[in-house]
């Protein structure tokens, strides 16, 4: 067996990153993931790879562009506010058809907000991380562990569909230690015909572009690239069910805030009360079948976010009409207890005990 | 046994570092091992805490609210978290810097002055160890061998020399 | 009023005051320590304090007040 | 002989910065000014993302609080909408000098009636200590842990000599405050470019070397030693430039 | 009667602003919406006000904060690739409670895309346009008289509810010309007590933030916000039905997009379809309460967008399983027509004729 | 006596440029040094937003479209993933001076070893002639109808002067286009720019004082009159930094 | 009477202009108007035109897609939009730049050779108004003194000593 | 082949070349329009045409070709 390492969630996605090809980073600091770069600047430099520090995200954003362009695997790292500077290039990597990975570590907003968790950019992270018509895919790892073992998943579908990958973890996830193993299979960067790499007078140029001023050609690329959405929509979807077989009650929840779920979903049971929790790992592709069946089945779902209500309007928009879909949230840095969940599972349970 | 702690004192105490040994000796025992650090945008100065869960089966909100042990090393934190503590719990405490002054009944408290025991046995920095040492004996969480162990794998490699006062201290605060 | 004055609780005891007293009357306080948990700076002898403003002038933390 | 007290410039709150960190330092001396030139009820303060975000705590007159890097954007708006205000900015060298580089030059290059407190303490200070675009080569920091390397990392920037090529600019001068006669002078220089806003002269910046002892990894006392011995070489003190003279404006 | 002004519609927005009392702009050009700058140019100078063309569309917001702290109406306007860069400044002025006005004249994208009209910054616009937990004012017109009576309406709401408003339109709104009025009666700036003009001596020091380091104070500041919002919900909702009342079919459509469906609602009426049109004039607030009530009483409702399908999902949110809601939509700039659209109404409105 | 076909390093594409542009003109002189120098083969470019957008249709070797401004990010990211590739951005005034300033100005102070060709041409072409930071101070543009009013809208940028104060550049040189010798000499500029890059010397970037004769609104022969007489007393030409020959990298 | 028409040729004919004189004779007459133009990329060259609608009722989708009359001034916008042209439509081209050849004979072709007799005539630039002036008398989709009046009001005022030769312009065209 | 040659299809009439001619033998040819709408340049003395290649160094557009 591998040997396990007690890692800071940061660190763990750095040197994930680095074992799955990765070894061109384009960060610029933010709390609370510091220490993404701070560890691929130690590691990096030793092993001929690139560890930039840019003068701003934007400029962090670019070079990944440029990077992926170039057919390396390019990823970069930031925090809320951060995240939302790169929106144009996010939307220009999109437009060109570049894969990368962008982590999130989110923390409380608006604005300059705070530096604890949160789950506020969950709406930016699956609907408009930028302008125009585009996703990304968005992993939501809920412990140390889930990160590693995403990562290269995130840079193989990346390159594989042609798009930018997005984790989306918290605060809590980024800062807290928890044993983790290094898979010893690790994903290999695709070739890459389409990288500029120079013709070497054998080819036809490559190029980037995102810029179609003919409407019909623009609207052939964005319809090619949807057509390889519903692609993803079929075969990506990542999604994990505990207890929900006999659940009476479904709470559905992403991340760090899953975790919480988990031991209130547990207190439930030990209550007599038979909940059961849907956890999206993939929030795009949402598990949309997981929430159609789960609706079709029971009478109340709780989704459980720390936001003001976000990915509560994707669990009503499958769940369709079919069950009532209750929201309870914590947000600007404040991590919900298992006790205010139970709270909640016990009020829309109906009096079990 | 399961582990639900909070350590908590001013920064540079070496708070988070007490932190990391305890989870390390859960990582030693092959369980489920969670490590917390509170983070501030105060660089130095402030106070500082993290929450450590050791269990069996995997660990759900990391953070320790209700801690059943809480190791505390300032007096701010002594107020904040004092009243938190689960009722049956243990509370470590430096008696160097804290008056305790709690009325509660229904938990234990070791008072341990453990900056001045430092001060005083050339263990400058270390009474956050000394203070580990007193709580592994009142709540015998792990077994001393691995506490050890946990604090040699804690230390790089390049600082094996802290080692030994590292161990005189663990073992000081375990005996008083 | 004195002429120089401490505010204990906003010292952080980081001893630039003391590296620039001309008449070498400051020190850090080592067995004091204030609710933040800093040793604080004190001052050794008053009466030859010649009220040159020099500590105040490079502290950070607006901590001595002198009176003239 | 002389008699000191606290500036109502400055509010009673404690400052949240590390013991010896030269912000307070710098703090006093801006609230000093505004104080003795009489024009803290009309001054308008935008605070930066950096150890100073909190700055709008501590100086006794109106603030903003601006994203990262873009407070010289905020004060040419709050400058547009009552041109009788006094604005400043107060900014670390991330801020000023890395992600608001586009701000800081256009807001000199325009000329803009604004005076620009500028904290380089070659650093990142907030975020724990990171390289900063004015790290010096060979410094240790967090993203440079083996001494920042100028083929991969760059070099350091020195803003004022930059900004001096540009027309806007009608002050820029470099200063520091590792003792009582540079703290005098630094204060000197920052009364200076707050009356070159007072009579329109145009766009002011005061550069002021700072230490983190923090991050430096060094007691303060000895953080204002390696600052002179190292970062007074490689960012000479001095006026860069000086039009206040000239009716330019 | 006031007289009637053929204008384009970049320049009848720059006007009503004019008009209603924002005299301080600061923009960056863009197509399609660079009219709006050159009129601000010309007029404003000349006015005592600021016209600004800033470095970027980053300084462009930040200005726009700058100024809005200060107490006077401020504007920006930008196309879909300036508005993402705008992200970071968006969620920093809904965070310090400043009002202002932004108008989005949207392109074709993602990345840099195209020039001509489109719709798909409607997420950005109304769910995600920066990190954390906010919204906008949403607004989107459909004529040029439509641009200039919203535009005192934006800021009285802005400066009311202490919040950013954003107009939506499009290349088309802002290229196209027609004739308008403007209305006699324009909007006054708000007295704003919190404004950072300088104490003068007299009260305690304003101040301008979005900073909340202790998680429950942000919390707070959240949920006070949210409690606004929701009395906008109450009371802030715009929506025009057209021929709603007896329709067997009901198309919803916002902005140039339902000009479109406004002709081929008539058309369908002319095949004996009994068709209606529910235009969203807030696309933030929602109308929700019109779209149930329409789900209540029809069998299918079209959602039309120039976009791969964003408001659809608002649609079938509120819906929430009552009806079927069908999509229709280009993208990448190409504007449906009138017969495509209709061709969609009969396909559901079941062979009608 | 001379012979003169169109460069290999030009695709066969028709220029969407307006009538009298330069920018075709330095667009093939780019193209020329790419050729002769050998590289073509190896050269990844980088297109800008501006006119010279669709910059990818024409230059015959590998090319990266960017956003506004983010060129010489969008180039570091490529020269970093594939150091033995010759990497240069295309940038008008508004890309590089404007929106583009932080991107240009670390570039340049990391000494990124790539080559910018920047087109000064004192408007924003593409969008239909607004200012650009280098529009001169009483010129009318779009957006400035009464003329730049320096008081308002600010002064203009010189951008190799102030890139110059930076250690990263090996080389900046300002020349223009608007008489044969003129375009001879832009070329020698250009090839040494890239040969800077070939032997990793660091930043080098070439100004081209170009025109723009739709939005100036003259004749394209009396464009380069106006150029002439107009900005290079503003811009003078010449070289303003040559590190090339220390080996400081 | 109702318009629904596209003005096409290359920039700087005047296209554009052409159009907002129609869309003004719907402001005159106190009808339903607008005018839109494509927009490109390219600053000059390349082909421009609008669509102009007059209605009594609201106009919906302001794009022309189908003309009920084509007014067309160069070769490429003639065959990009002749077989556009509703059965029944009117076509006016310059003849002089372009040579109709469409085997279309469900519209009326007016044929016009309004660069030339611009050039001939001192008035140049003015062919756009030539044709004007000829899709006046072909379609008669208002009365001259309106589009007279139509064409005082988009003369700015700096620019009055121009109405004269585009009265002249428009009156030739008219009588061709 | 011709030792002056234009693409007189890529030519947009602007000019440049005429204006640096040194034996004035190219003009712009206002009586011919190519498919773009331009007035394509004309050599008006191929005999006098000395291949200094002036005219197709400042031609923007690629237009001339000049053999030697
Ligand atoms: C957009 C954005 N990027 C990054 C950060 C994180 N951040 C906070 S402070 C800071 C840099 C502070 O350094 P400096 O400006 O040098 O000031 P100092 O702390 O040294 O006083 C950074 C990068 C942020 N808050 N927002
Ligand atoms: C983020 C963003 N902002 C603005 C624009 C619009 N835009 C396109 S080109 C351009 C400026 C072009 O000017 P310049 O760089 O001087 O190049 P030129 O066209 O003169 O060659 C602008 C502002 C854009 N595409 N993206
Ligand atoms: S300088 Fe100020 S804070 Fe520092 S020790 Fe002296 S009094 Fe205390
Ligand atoms: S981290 Fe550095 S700059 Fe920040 S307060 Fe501490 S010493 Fe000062
Ligand atoms: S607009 Fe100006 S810069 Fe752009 S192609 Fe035309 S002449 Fe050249
Ligand atoms: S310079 Fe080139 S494009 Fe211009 S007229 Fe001469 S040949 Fe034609």
């Amino acid at each position: 067996m591998a040997e396990k390492y007690l890692m800071k969630g940061n660190e763990a996605i750095a040197e994930a990153a680095i074992r799955n090809g990765c070894i061109h980073f384009f960060g610029y600091p933010i709390t609370p993931q510091t220490e993404v770069s701070a560890y691929m600047s130690k590691v990096l430099p030793k092993i001929g790879g690139t560890f930039l520090q840019a003068e701003s995200e934007i400029a962090a954003i670019n070079m990944v562009l440029g990077a992926a362009s170039c057919g390396v695997r390019a990823m970069t790292s930031s925090s809320s506010p951060g995240i939302s500077l790169k929106s144009e290039g996010v939307s220009y990597i999109a437009g060109s058809d570049l894969p990368c990975v962008i982590l999130n570590v989110m923390r409380g907003g608006p604005g300059l907000g705070g530096i604890q968790p949160s789950q506020a950019d969950y709406w930016q992270a699956t609907k408009a991380l930028g302008h125009g018509d585009f996703q990304l895919l968005v992993f939501a790892p809920a412990t140390v562990q889930e990160i590693v073992n995403l990562i290269g998943t995130a840079f193989d579908l990346a390159e594989k569909y042609r798009m930018p990958a997005l984790i989306l973890a918290d605060g809590m996830l980024g800062q807290m230690m928890e044993p983790v193993e290094f898979p010893e299979t690790v994903s290999k960067p695709a070739e890459k015909p389409y990288a500029t790499t120079g013709t070497q007078g054998k080819r036809k140029p490559n190029i980037t572009n995102s810029l179609y001023l003919k409407p019909d050609e623009l609207e052939r690329t964005v319809r090619e690239r949807f057509a390889r959405y519903d692609v993803i929509k079929q075969n990506e979807v990542r999604c994990e069910e505990y207890l929900t077989d006999d659940a009476d009650i479904i709470l559905v929840a992403y991340g760090a805030t899953a975790r919480v779920v988990r031991s209130a979903v547990e207190d439930a049971r030990a209550c007599g009360i038979k909940a059961g929790l849907i956890r999206p790992i993939t929030l795009w592709p949402f598990p949309e079948e997981a929430i159609r069946k789960a609706a079709a089945r029971v009478d109340h779902m709780i989704t459980v976010e720390m936001s003001m209500g976000q990915m509560v309007e994707d669990v009503r928009l499958y769940a369709n009409g079919q069950c009532d879909v209750h929201f309870f949230g914590r947000t600007g840095g404040i991590v919900p207890t298992p006790a205010e969940v139970l709270e909640q599972i016990k009020k829309y349970a109906g009096g079990a005990e | 046994m399961s582990v639900h702690m909070l350590i908590a004192g001013f920064g540079g105490q070496g708070v988070l570092f007490a932190g990391k040994i305890i989870a390390y000796t859960g990582m030693i025992e092959e369980k489920q091992v969670s490590w917390l650090p509170s983070y501030g945008p105060e660089m130095r100065g402030g106070t500082a805490n993290c929450s450590v869960c050791i269990d069996d089966k995997p660990i759900g909100c990391p953070i320790v609210l209700n801690p059943k042990t809480l190791m505390v090393m300032n007096r701010p934190s002594y107020d904040k978290f004092i009243n938190e503590v689960q009722p049956g719990g243990t509370v470590v405490l430096d008696s160097t810097l804290i008056e305790a002054d709690s009325t509660r009944d229904d938990i234990t408290v070791c008072a341990i002055p453990a900056t001045q025991m430092a001060n005083d046995n050339g263990l400058h920095g270390l009474a956050n160890i000394i203070m580990l040492g007193q709580t592994l004996k009142a709540t015998g969480f792990c077994s001393m061998d691995v506490l050890k162990e946990a604090m040699k794998r804690c230390i790089p490699a390049r600082k094996q020399h802290l080692l030994e006062p590292n161990l005189r201290a663990l073992q000081m605060g375990y005996d008083y | 009023m004195e002429k120089f004055s401490i505010n204990y609780e906003r010292c952080k005891g980081c001893g630039l005051c003391v590296s620039v007293c001309p008449k070498k009357i400051l020190m850090i306080d080592t067995a004091r320590l204030n609710r933040k948990g800093y040793n604080p700076v004190e001052i050794t002898d008053r009466a030859a304090c010649i009220s040159c403003a020099m500590c105040a002038t490079m502290c950070p933390d607006c901590v001595i007040t002198i009176e003239d | 002989m002389a008699s000191f007290h606290k500036t109502n410039g400055l509010t009673d709150a404690v400052f949240h910065y590390c013991p010896g960190c030269t912000h307070g330092i710098v703090h006093r001396l801006v609230a000093e000014c505004l104080e003795e030139l009489g024009i803290l009820g009309k001054t308008v303060g935008i605070a930066p993302v950096g150890c100073a975000v909190m700055a709008y705590d501590y100086f006794n007159c109106d603030m903003i609080e601006a994203p990262h890097g873009r407070a010289p954007a905020v004060a040419t708006g709050a400058k547009r909408a009552n041109p009788d205000n006094i604005v400043f900015t107060y900014q670390g060298d991330g801020d000023l000098a890395a992600i608001g580089t586009a701000e800081t030059v256009h807001a000199a290059t325009r000329g803009e009636n604004i005076t620009i407190i500028f904290i380089n303490n070659a650093i990142y200070g907030m975020t724990g200590g990171q390289m900063a675009p004015t790290t010096l080569p060979g410094q240790v920091t967090q993203t440079t842990p083996y001494g920042r390397d100028v083929t991969r990392a760059g070099y350091p920037i020195r803003m004022c000599e930059m900004l001096s090529t540009l027309d806007g600019v009608a002050y820029a001068e470099r200063v520091t405050v590792t003792d009582v006669p540079n703290v005098r002078n630094a204060k000197k220089a920052i009364k200076k470019a707050f009356t070159a806003q007072i009579e329109k002269k145009g766009f002011s910046i005061v550069e002021v070397l700072s230490s983190c002892p923090t991050n430096w990894g060094l007691e303060p006392v000895e953080a204002l030693k390696w600052l002179k011995e190292n970062m007074i070489p490689y960012y000479p003190l001095g006026c860069y430039k000086d039009a206040t003279e000239k009716g330019v404006f």
